[in-house]
């Protein structure tokens, strides 16, 4: 095994740790924006489920210069985050997992989304007539049904996060320590006359690490399709 | 005592209902696909009749005019469907406390074991509904139902896929749900033998179609 | 230990980078870098970005901080020049002649790549050298246009563009291309890093920035084939 | 309503070409991959989901790069390619289309995969037991269950498509009418000292043609679930 | 003819079964949770058992030792669900079509109309299947099973959520399927008057739990 320097070791942290935050904040907006594009009816449907996806369709850097305009220190919002929590989004870790969000939020919304309309809502009104309030309901019968869509969900928002580049590098910049997530460290190289061999091996660090969540998820959703007997009748 | 003066419509199908139900057990009786489980979703709150009202015990639970419809979870009305509808992810065990766990200790009429020994299904309490055969289901989603201890018990063809032996002995306790523990029943089958032992009103339903 | 933060091109990564562990070793100082494009780091830098010292890889960019009062006055140093040349893979060249009455679009076959032509500071100064030699109309529809100078480095080295149009400090670290032509410095518009100190930066980062224009500085520059312009 | 300059025309045509040649092209072999991922043991299969996965965790630039070495005219497949069939992928629209359908792959995959998942495969058995050999059971039963992902998938993969940028410019470059898709003729904008203006009117050329792929396949979806009986009970 | 040597297993359950099965119409009887349905999905390809072999009519569709095993579809058996298992997202028609458009013309043995008129079922022909009640959905599972005129029906309790009026209907059909069509059946019921309507040949099944 190859021993890492430490600009790598940094790079390899910052981009687990921005893609894990990513995934775990953003999975509790996920579910909630999916289940009420799933089973609710309201005005403005539309109109929310085509801002989700936005980021999706424009390329990353202007998603990543609407955060600057509106997130930066002299932004509407970053200045009021920051008078009035002390937050700052600038140009920090936290403004990586923001860009990150942003732009894996429509993947893990739709993946969830589409697991919350695949659910029987025959069973939830099964569980109505045995006392369950709107909450139970969600948290022993919807979601629990639609986990293999939740874990999809998950998976591909940390996969987005890991991959993340254009949106990082224009809202937070590039750097090392704070914001030079694995892509940002690659573009880096990439851009030094013997970068390639350095390129390769950030490129299989960050292969390693996909390769790792994409496994993990599949061992959670084998058991949880087996528990949930979606896997063939035994 | 239930009162019912409502009209279902599902499509083109139109049954409207007026009936006063003052004994603890009646028997529905009915063609097939003449409106016997619509009525039981429409007193479990999960079909809104067209018009009319629902009242149980003098409690409003659906009044068109006052819109009035109380959530299924707020009537206390437990309902075995026709087609268990057992939760899919849930053990047997699970499915069975799923109401239960949510009565507190004095609307608890019924112990867990006494039902499941009565309905012979405690050796299934691991498994998986998918893990079961019809009549075992069907026994689970009846002990489902049986200790919400609910204030009104629906019961959809309960024992349409079991044997007569387990038939013999679910009745009798049926009958004991009704006499010591006072639970009001609607009883939907189409054995007339199983709506005789248990009591001797019966609603005849006749459907009507839209044209 | 004080921070300074650097914004530089990311054209300039290798020297800057091999400058700043230099400086580290040798002075209590964390200098914390971002290297991307200079529009981004400019309208980082218009946004608020804690940079002190930004590296600009043209004039425009520069420009347009110090029009917006965001550079510390007078601290703008134009420290480093480049050149334009011509390239081919290593064992495809073909021999031109950089003068007007020279047919470059005839004198090969595929395509000619350069950074993007209204964006990349190397796409800007090539474009103008192609106009400035009468060849612009003839080669703009085999134009194919990268997101900066590396990309349209690989597409020569690979052999997938014929020609290419970069800076001579690329061209002098691959030893996959030949380089067939160079422009002439008047044919575009003088190639120049500007460095400057953003507004409100502190006196440590001062400290840096000379150090920047020294001579222990400007010989790494060379080393990675910039041209150090003396002042 | 503003009226667009012929290079914004292009860029429009264009975009929209590149997205709905790598949804239609990239539907079918989604759609075997998903099936072989949620229905098939074999081995390799973890590396098949880590490959179909990569583009995703990597900076786009990376996959962009390896096509170049892969597709390239110069590149071992490429050459091949060229050699054999006369095609190639090198700067041209169809390598735009190579570029995003690469990107956007492990998104339909995902959907799809999900919902299969979700089929039941009792009523697959059932179709068997009135005579319904393999492809029968695929056309029939698993592929109309599962349209919802699929529609998803091809929503995700078309949004994508349309958002592509970094592989795309590194595999076949910026070319004006060939390979100028909006995000690159926004990136080159944007990078103008005085290209906002500029950009906002692409940008807003970009959202409408993403808010009608939206809308349009929420239009089908909301008719396929009420077909398929998802929504509620009537 | 068919020949049962086989041993079902399923996590503890075992049920092994040796049988010759001659007359036309065979019933099948037990308790629930034997295994009458595993017996049903074995005989259809659907459960593969343990060991032993299948052969009906000289042709083997099972030999655990000669590793044949053929594929539901290979054997044209029909089996009708206890739960039905009607295809969600096609309507009535298409569903009863579903095995009967495989057929050749002359493997046709029945009219859809003719079917569907005496299960009654015709006006349901454009409704999927979430919108039917349920002894409707046994009914076009019913349909679907005998439209695909099997050499071999495989019925698990068909008629257990219908009417007697039906009941009266529909068995007197399926004798005629028995002496006109000739096509030989398992009866699954625990209505031992229906099995009685048909035949006096029956299995009673009973099963051990490994231990
Ligand atoms: N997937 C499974 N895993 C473990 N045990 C199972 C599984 N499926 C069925 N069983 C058990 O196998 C036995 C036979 O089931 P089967 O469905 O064949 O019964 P059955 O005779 O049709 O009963 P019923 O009349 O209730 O439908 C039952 O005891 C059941 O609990
Ligand atoms: N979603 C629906 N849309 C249209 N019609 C429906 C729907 N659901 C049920 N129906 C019709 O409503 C009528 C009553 O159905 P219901 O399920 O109440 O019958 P049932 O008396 O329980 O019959 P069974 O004894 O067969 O279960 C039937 O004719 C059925 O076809
Ligand atoms: O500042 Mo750059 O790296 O030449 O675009
Ligand atoms: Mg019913
Ligand atoms: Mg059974």
């Amino acid at each position: 095994m190859m021993y890492l320097s430490p600009e790598e070791w940094s790079a390899l942290k910052l981009s687990f740790k921005v893609a894990s935050f990513c995934t775990l904040v953003g999975i509790v907006p996920a579910i909630a924006l999916a289940w009420l594009l799933a089973r609710k009816q309201f005005w403005g449907k539309a109109l929310l489920d085509a801002t989700i996806h936005l980021p999706m369709v424009l390329p990353p850097v202007v998603p990543g210069y609407l955060l600057l305009l509106a997130f930066g220190h002299n932004g509407v919002i970053g200045h009021w985050l920051f008078n009035t929590f002390g937050w700052s989004f600038a140009f920090n870790w936290k403004g990586a997992v923001l860009a990150s969000l942003v732009m894996s939020l429509p993947l893990m919304v739709q993946s969830i989304r589409l697991a919350i309309q695949l659910v029987d809502t025959r069973l939830e009104d099964a569980a109505r007539t045995l006392g369950a309030n709107n909450w139970s309901v969600l948290f022993s019968i919807t979601l629990p049904l639609a986990l293999p869509g939740i874990l999809v969900g998950a998976l591909l928002g940390f996969s987005r996060s890991l991959g993340e580049f254009g949106a990082t590098i224009t809202f937070v910049g590039n750097i090392a320590d704070e914001t030079r997530t694995l892509p940002l460290a690659i573009y880096s190289v990439i851009h030094q006359p013997d970068g390639e061999a350095m390129a390769t091996r950030l490129i299989i660090i960050s292969l390693l690490l996909a390769f790792a969540a994409l496994l993990l998820s599949n061992y959670w959703s084998q058991r949880m399709q087996q528990r949930l007997g979606y896997q063939s009748h035994a | 005592m239930l009162e019912l003066d409502i009209v279902i419509q599902r499509g083109d199908f139109v049954l409207p209902i007026q009936a006063q139900l003052n004994s603890t057990v009646t028997g529905i009786f009915g063609a097939s696909g003449c409106g016997k489980s619509s009525l039981l979703s429409a007193i479990a709150g999960l079909l809104r009749p067209q018009q009319g009202q629902i009242i149980l015990d003098g409690q409003t639970l659906f009044d068109s005019r006052k819109k009035i419809n109380l959530a299924p979870q707020q009537r206390h009305i437990g309902l075995m469907f026709q087609d268990g509808q057992l939760f899919p992810h849930l053990s047997v065990k699970d499915n069975l406390l799923y109401g239960y766990q949510r009565l507190s200790r004095s609307e608890q009429h019924f112990h867990l074991a006494e039902i499941c020994q009565l309905l012979e299904i405690s050796h299934l309490f691991s498994r998986l509904p998918r893990q079961l055969s019809g009549g075992e289901k069907q026994r689970v989603a009846l002990g489902r139902a049986v200790l919400y201890s609910p204030r009104l018990l629906l019961l959809d063809e309960p024992l349409s896929s079991l044997d007569e032996t387990r038939k013999a002995q679910i009745l009798p306790f049926l009958a004991r749900v009704r006499d010591e523990v006072k639970i009001p029943m609607l009883y939907v089958s189409h054995a007339l033998s199983e709506i005789d032992y248990l009591t001797k009103d019966i609603i005849y339903l006749n459907s009507q179609t839209k044209d | 230990t004080e921070q300074i933060t650097l914004y530089a091109a990311a054209s300039l990564t290798n020297a800057l980078t091999e400058i700043t562990k230099h400086y580290q070793t040798n002075h209590d100082v964390v200098i914390k870098t971002s290297f991307a494009g200079s529009s981004t780091l400019a309208k980082q830098i218009e946004a608020g970005a804690p940079a002190q010292v930004f590296a600009s890889a043209d004039v425009q960019w520069m420009d347009y901080l110090q029009k917006r009062n965001k550079l510390q006055s007078n601290s703008r140093k134009e420290l480093l020049g480049n050149s334009l040349v011509l390239i081919t893979p290593k064992n495809k060249t073909i021999s031109v002649n950089m003068d007007k009455s020279f047919d470059l679009a005839n004198a090969f076959t595929g395509k000619i790549c350069t950074g993007d032509t209204a964006s990349v500071p190397v796409g800007i100064y090539a474009k103008q050298a192609l106009q400035n030699l009468g060849w612009w109309r003839n080669l703009e529809k085999r134009l194919v246009a990268t997101e900066d100078v590396r990309t349209a480095l690989a597409f020569v080295e690979r052999g997938e563009c014929a020609l290419g149009i970069v800076y001579e400090t690329d061209a002098k670290i691959s030893d996959k291309v030949t380089i067939v032509g160079r422009f002439a410095s008047q044919s575009h518009q003088k190639i120049v890093y500007p460095f400057a100190l953003v507004a409100g930066a502190s006196a440590t980062s001062a400290e840096f920035f000379h150090y920047l224009q020294s001579d222990t500085a400007q010989a790494v520059f060379s080393k990675y084939g910039f041209v150090v312009l003396k002042p």
